[in-house]
């Protein structure tokens, strides 16, 4: 394999993993704050990109799409916490499963009742197709290229928030000791809609811009839900750094494997059978990084001791 | 909705049961297809195409159940078993999916009942496991694929790169693309089921030198991958199966599928009367052009209606001698049935074309003639 | 503590009584359909032993399930196709013979129950939940694209498996195997609730820490839970498998998973009949809705949020009322 | 006289924190020798590396006359350490004889029986309705362990700990949250129990402890201070300023 193919799977490994941590920030910091399980994550997704889709679709503005998608599933995920996640938060993991289970059942089923159940179309905007030619002679996609510009100025804006706003310090006390800062006047509840919904318009977000090169679908949200989950547990359950660094992990384990284990097998056996073998363990790749990182480290890399 | 409920004497044993005709029905044909979840644009197409060639006879004493098998192997079996002891249908039709056909087609044949496939049509029910009470009204799985080879074997391309899903489906499509082609490859690759990004892939195709591409990317899949394949701005020619870029699939790919050729048994535009009538019908109906899927469905319903006309399915030998001739007007011309129960057929290239505003195929050529399947020698029967 | 016996006692009436119904009323599909629920209530009190009793929130359950499934499978296809499994170093036939293909089912998934909880039970909490999942989606994607037994298209078997003396593809006397099991397997679940390995690991569930300062070992004991727990799940797959006389990936996927574990806490967690009310009202609930609309997993949905909600103690719970 | 359970130099840090730095102890049989010190000194930090759920960082446990520093917290309750939380670990949805039960059945070592139901047992039972008598629970074997007031718990947990018929108890402050009477009872019913085993007791309530210890030790900034009797603690100098900031 050239130099030349390997970095453009470097690129297209950071590109879907920059994706996946706009998921696993939304869920590392409801998990954080609220110590909330959320399945239904990825229906939240799912709204944001048919949200996105049926704007553009009546607009035909893109920017105006993303916005509707974050501000749509925002709007979604404080309904939700609203209606039914608050009442959880004091229960155990086991009825958060169920119950956010059963909210994808609900969101999945309703987006077809409403949408029907053909894909909806949604494209890359024009000022965004095509590929642009980086240093090293790589043809790389302008569209991907801005995700992974999204996806790190949503970094960046994470950490700003975090670190330097009102809310930030109000978040990272509400990870810390619940009952002081109620205590100390805070509306925690209100606190709890905006973190959740904070969450929910990422997912959102990436719902929308994953849905332009992708099949905007009902059940698009469950892959990637079970991915950004494999994220936040390898990064620690709360951690955003930890996110960033297991979306970027994820992201590469599966674009590499699925690229060089084919050719591995290529050693012992012929193309075909190398093409099934190398797909076929590829496939699992990912979940055998999760499940070793935890045995290394039960509270995957960022994740508090206990 | 088609259905109505029975709720049965203690609410522990419900019992829905299905009817468009009063109860003194004679025929009871089970329909079993997906209608919820992921994939059910697939299984509504298949029911409507059904459900119109059964209108269009009105016979009042046909007696058709629907059921949805939601995708899962093991409800369509359930609903198979339920109407099989319950509805006590004669005929089962409808499964999509080939994974469903085979938890479902063997058990059902075994049990003496008649199953006409409306699309999934695998290897094994060809060959080996062939089954005279098994007919495949769409075609044999490899097909369409083969379809393809053939075409890129006549377009002289000499280093395609070829992609499926890693599952049985998808080998069976590289195989079936292979047969037809038979020369050089620029590259061999599976993916994963479910994949939603190909971008790895279409690096390795961007660098492999390949001269065109064919691929098998069924449902969302192939949408993700066509549309990153426009993204990445890789010039070259692209085949695959008709399922990738069918009626119900093009709206949401967009422009992104344009020149696209397709191996199909089946276009809108394919010249006979019979089409004619059915695509503007369906349109008449369900305001919307109708797909393989409901050209499959129909050609199903009105084969199964010719047969009907001569024999009962109780009489079970007369009315396989009168499915097996397959005396209808199939909506694709041509139409004979192989000693294997699947089909001998012209097999067709289309290209996505532009109408308008609304996207479609167009037929380009006839790739293969009269083609039957890979596995009828296999088949003892 | 009455009104569960009672409870307990119509669940057990209901079991016999429906599929005499179904018999008297020449229903056979109701007896399918109650196999189905005898089967999903044998699988879920499997899991309840290592969710319930050990508070062991496994979300990889359907490993075992679709062990059980394969062990059926590959057995049954070696024997209907005369091929043997293993020819060297020593000859393996496959069989067509259920107490067979049980034992191999219990062996096989209790042994991938002991491996999986081996390493999982290094985690707890939430991370627990994942790398269950995690082990799941593993032996997912690989039946999926491990084409020898079908891959993604599963396994048929034409006849079902068959049992000495009975024959099995009469509905109710396959029904009355599954019945058969379930009540066994429900005895011997009610004797290791009362156990004093029900009693440490009913402990070592609420405090962890006094059972290790008493002088036990709790992780220990949640591995021999969850190896009982998956062997239970296996022997419900094989006979789910047999009930359909197929085996796919899809008994391996999480959505499989999700749904064992819907069963016992729709019913009730750690109520020894919670399982059994779980999958019958399930099962039920399903076939129902689903004769009343396309978009029935809207209502199912609504209605497992609402039992999760407000009905503390699942089905079991709300008219038993809370425990003891 | 030997000692049963004896720290050698334990060293323990939570980073620029050294929580136990330096800690030498002995527990004699016959005695009551308590551990005191102000909040933060290290006494649960200390309780935690003698009953092994904290690895120490360098240092010595040893039970026995065994040196059981890498032993697990099970394994030295085999052994006969029984220890009581501060914040009582019981299982709260069983009865109050279930968790005697349980102390009964760890004591037994044999957790492997899955058929046999425990009420039947009639060694275990014996065991553990010996112990709820002695702690003066019997007549409330069958009330669910929520439903006791918090000094039945207290109670209870000692009863736990008796059913193990330990060579040496360590107590994390058992007389936290009783009334005064619920004190003095506890404080007489140690008093007898220290002939049936020697207790490491950790103790906040200074009545009882000056009431009940032969030797205190006191604990500050994770360094023992003083070792003594009741009366020489009460006149060392060190302790004086570490509690009221005399000035030596």
């Amino acid at each position: 394999m050239s130099p030349i193919l390997l970095a453009e799977q470097v690129l297209n490994g950071l590109q879907s993993g920059v994706m996946l941590f706009l998921m696993a920030a939304g869920l590392t910091l409801i998990f954080g704050v609220m110590g909330l399980i959320n399945l239904a994550h990825g229906s939240l997704y799912m709204v944001g990109a048919f949200a996105a889709a049926t704007v553009a679709g009546l607009t035909g503005s893109f920017v105006l799409a993303l916005v509707t998608a974050l501000a749509g599933a925002a709007l979604a995920g404080a309904l939700m916490e609203v209606v039914v996640i608050r009442r959880l938060y004091a229960r155990d993991h086991l009825d958060q499963v169920l119950a956010t289970f059963a909210l994808i059942l609900i969101f999945s089923e309703g987006t077809r009742w409403a949408f029907g159940s053909f894909p909806l179309y949604l494209d890359t905007p024009d000022w965004l197709s095509g590929t642009v030619q980086l240093p090293g002679g790589i043809t790389y996609p302008a569209y991907r290229l801005a995700l992974i510009g999204v996806g790190l100025v949503v970094g960046v804006g994470l950490w700003w928030l975090n670190a330097r706003t009102r809310l930030g310090i109000r978040i990272r006390a509400g990870e810390n000791d619940r009952e002081m800062i109620a205590a100390l006047g805070v509306d925690i509840g209100r606190l709890y809609t905006l973190v959740f919904a904070l969450g929910a318009g990422l997912a959102g977000l990436a719902g929308a811009l994953v849905g332009a090169i992708q099949s905007v679908q009902v059940g698009m949200g469950e892959p990637v839900l079970i991915l950004a989950f494999v994220v936040i547990v390898i990064g620690g359950i709360g951690s955003i750094r930890g996110a960033l660094i297991g979306a970027l992990l994820v992201g590469l384990t599966g674009t590499l494997g699925s690229v060089l284990l084919p050719e591995l097998f290529k050693l012992f056996t012929d193309a075909s059978s190398a093409a099934t073998l190398g797909s076929a363990f590829s496939s699992m790749a990912i979940y055998v990084l999760m499940a070793g990182v935890l045995i290394w480290r039960p509270t995957g890399l960022f994740g508090a001791r206990s | 909705m088609i259905r109505t409920t029975l709720l049965a004497a203690a609410s522990l044993a419900a019992t829905t049961a299905a009817m468009t005709a009063a109860a003194q029905a004679e025929v009871k044909v089970g329909v079993i297809t997906t209608l919820s979840g992921g994939g059910a644009s697939l299984g509504i197409d298949t029911r409507d195409g059904f459900m119109l060639g059964m209108e269009q006879a009105a016979r009042d004493d046909i007696e058709i159940a629907i059921e949805d098998d939601q995708r899962k192997p093991d409800v369509a079996v359930q609903i198979a078993d339920k109407m099989i002891q319950s509805d006590k249908v004669d005929i089962l039709t409808g499964i999509v999916w080939s994974n469903l056909a085979m938890a479902v087609v063997p058990a059902a044949t075994a049990q003496g009942k008649f199953y006409l496939s409306t699309n999934a049509a695998p290897a094994q029910l060809a060959g080996r496991g062939c089954n005279p009470n098994y007919f495949a009204v769409s075609y044999q799985n490899d097909n369409l694929h083969e379809a393809a080879g053939a075409y890129a074997k006549s377009e002289g391309f000499s280093n395609p790169f070829i992609m499926a899903p890693n599952y049985p489906a998808g080998q069976d499509s590289l195989a079936g693309f292979k047969r037809y082609y038979e020369g050089d490859l620029a590259g061999e690759v599976y993916t994963q089921l479910g994949q939603t990004d190909y971008a790895a892939e279409i690096a390795q195709i961007r660098a492999s030198g390949a001269d065109s591409i064919f691929f098998f990317l069924p449902g969302g899949m192939g949408i993700s991958f066509v549309k990153q394949f426009a993204d990445a701005g890789i010039d070259l020619p692209v085949m695959g199966p008709a399922f990738s870029f069918d009626q119900s699939m093009l709206p949401a790919l967009g422009d992104a599928a344009l020149g696209v050729k397709n191996g199909a048994n089946w276009s809108k535009d394919l010249d006979n009367e019979a089409n004619a009538a059915f695509v503007s019908a369906f349109e008449e109906k369900y305001d919307r052009l109708p797909s393989i899927y409901a050209a499959y469905g129909y050609d199903t319903a009105n084969l199964m209606l010719s047969a009907l006309e001569k024999a009962e399915p109780s009489d079970a030998d007369a009315f396989r001698a009168a499915l097996k001739e397959a005396d209808f007007d199939s909506v694709r011309g041509d139409f004979k049935f192989d000693t294997n129960n699947h089909p001998i057929q012209d097999i067709y290239i289309r290209e996505v074309v532009k109408e308008g505003d609304v996207l479609t195929n167009h037929l380009v050529s006839t790739v293969i003639e009269d083609r039957s399947s890979a596995y009828v020698d296999e088949c003892k029967m | 503590m009455t009104r569960e016996r009672l409870l307990n006692a119509a669940l057990v009436l209901a079991l016999f009584a429906v599929p005499a119904w179904a018999l008297w009323a020449d229903e056979p599909f109701t007896i399918t359909l109650a196999t189905r629920a005898v089967i999903f209530a044998l699988a879920a009190v499997g899991l309840n032993i290592a969710l319930g009793l050990g508070g062991l929130v496994s979300l990889g359950h359907a490993v075992f399930f679709g062990i059980g499934g394969y062990a059926m499978g590959i057995l049954a296809s070696h024997a209907q196709n005369y091929t043997p499994i293993m020819e060297a170093p020593f000859l393996i036939e496959g069989t067509k013979s259920m107490p067979i293909i049980w034992l191999v089912a219990v062996l096989a998934s209790g042994l991938a129950a002991w491996l999986i909880g081996l390493l999982s039970l290094r985690t707890s909490g939430v991370y627990f939940i994942m790398i269950t999942l995690a082990f799941g989606q593993m032996a997912y994607f690989f039946a999926t694209s491990w084409p020898t037994y079908g891959g993604e298209d599963g396994l048929s078997i034409y006849v079902r498996n068959g049992f000495p003396g009975l024959n099995t593809l009469v509905p109710i006397q396959f029904y009355g195997i599954c019945l058969a099991w379930l009540l066994l397997v429900l005895a011997l679940n009610r004797a290791l609730m009362r156990s004093r390995f029900g009693l440490a690991l009913n402990a070592a569930r609420q405090v962890p820490d006094r059972v290790r300062a008493v002088g036990l070992d709790p992780p220990r004991l949640q591995l021999v839970a969850l190896v009982l727990s998956g062997a239970i799940t296996g022997l419900a797959g094989a006979l789910f498998a047999d009930l359909n006389r197929f085996v796919s990936p899809t008994m391996l996927s999480w959505q499989m998973s999700g749904e064992i574990m819907v069963f016992v806490i729709i019913g009730g967690v750690a109520r020894l009949f919670g399982p059994v009310a779980g999958a019958g009202f399930y099962v039920l609930i399903e076939h129902w809705l689903g004769g009343v609309s396309e978009y029935w997993q809207i209502f199912l949905g609504l209605v497992l949020l609402l039992v999760v909600l407000f009905g503390k103690g699942g089905l079991v719970g709300m008219i038993a009322g809370a425990r003891k | 006289m030997t000692a049963v359970l004896a720290a050698t130099d334990l060293r323990k840090s939570f980073g620029a924190l050294k929580a136990t730095d330096g800690v030498s102890l002995t527990l004699r049989e016959g005695e009551i020798h308590a551990i005191i010190g102000p909040n933060g000194a290290g006494k649960s930090t200390l309780i935690a590396q003698l009953c092994g759920s904290l690895a120490p960082d360098a240092g010595t446990v040893s039970f026995l006359g065994c040196n059981v520093t890498a032993q697990p917290v099970a394994a030295r309750a085999r052994m006969g350490l029984a220890r009581t939380f501060q914040t009582s670990a019981l299982a709260m949805e069983d009865t109050v004889l279930q968790n005697a039960l349980l102390g009964a059945l760890g004591a037994s070592g044999k957790p492997w029986h899955f058929f046999a139901p425990v009420a039947r047992d009639r060694g275990l039972k014996g065991r553990a309705e010996a112990a709820l008598d002695a702690v003066g629970l019997a007549d409330l074997r069958d009330v669910r362990t929520a439903d006791l007031s918090h000094g039945q718990r207290r109670q209870l947990e000692v009863a736990v700990a008796l059913t193990l018929e330990p060579k040496a108890f360590v107590m994390d402050e058992p007389m936290a949250g009783l009334g005064q009477e619920g004190s003095a009872q506890l404080t007489s019913f140690l008093a007898d129990l220290k002939r049936t085993a020697p207790i490491l007791l950790v103790e906040h309530d200074m009545d009882a402890v000056f009431a009940l210890a032969d030797r205190i030790s006191v604990l500050v900034y994770g360094r023992i201070i003083a070792t003594g009797t009741v009366d020489e603690i009460r006149r060392d100098a060190a302790v004086r300023e570490a509690y009221l900031g005399d000035e030596a």
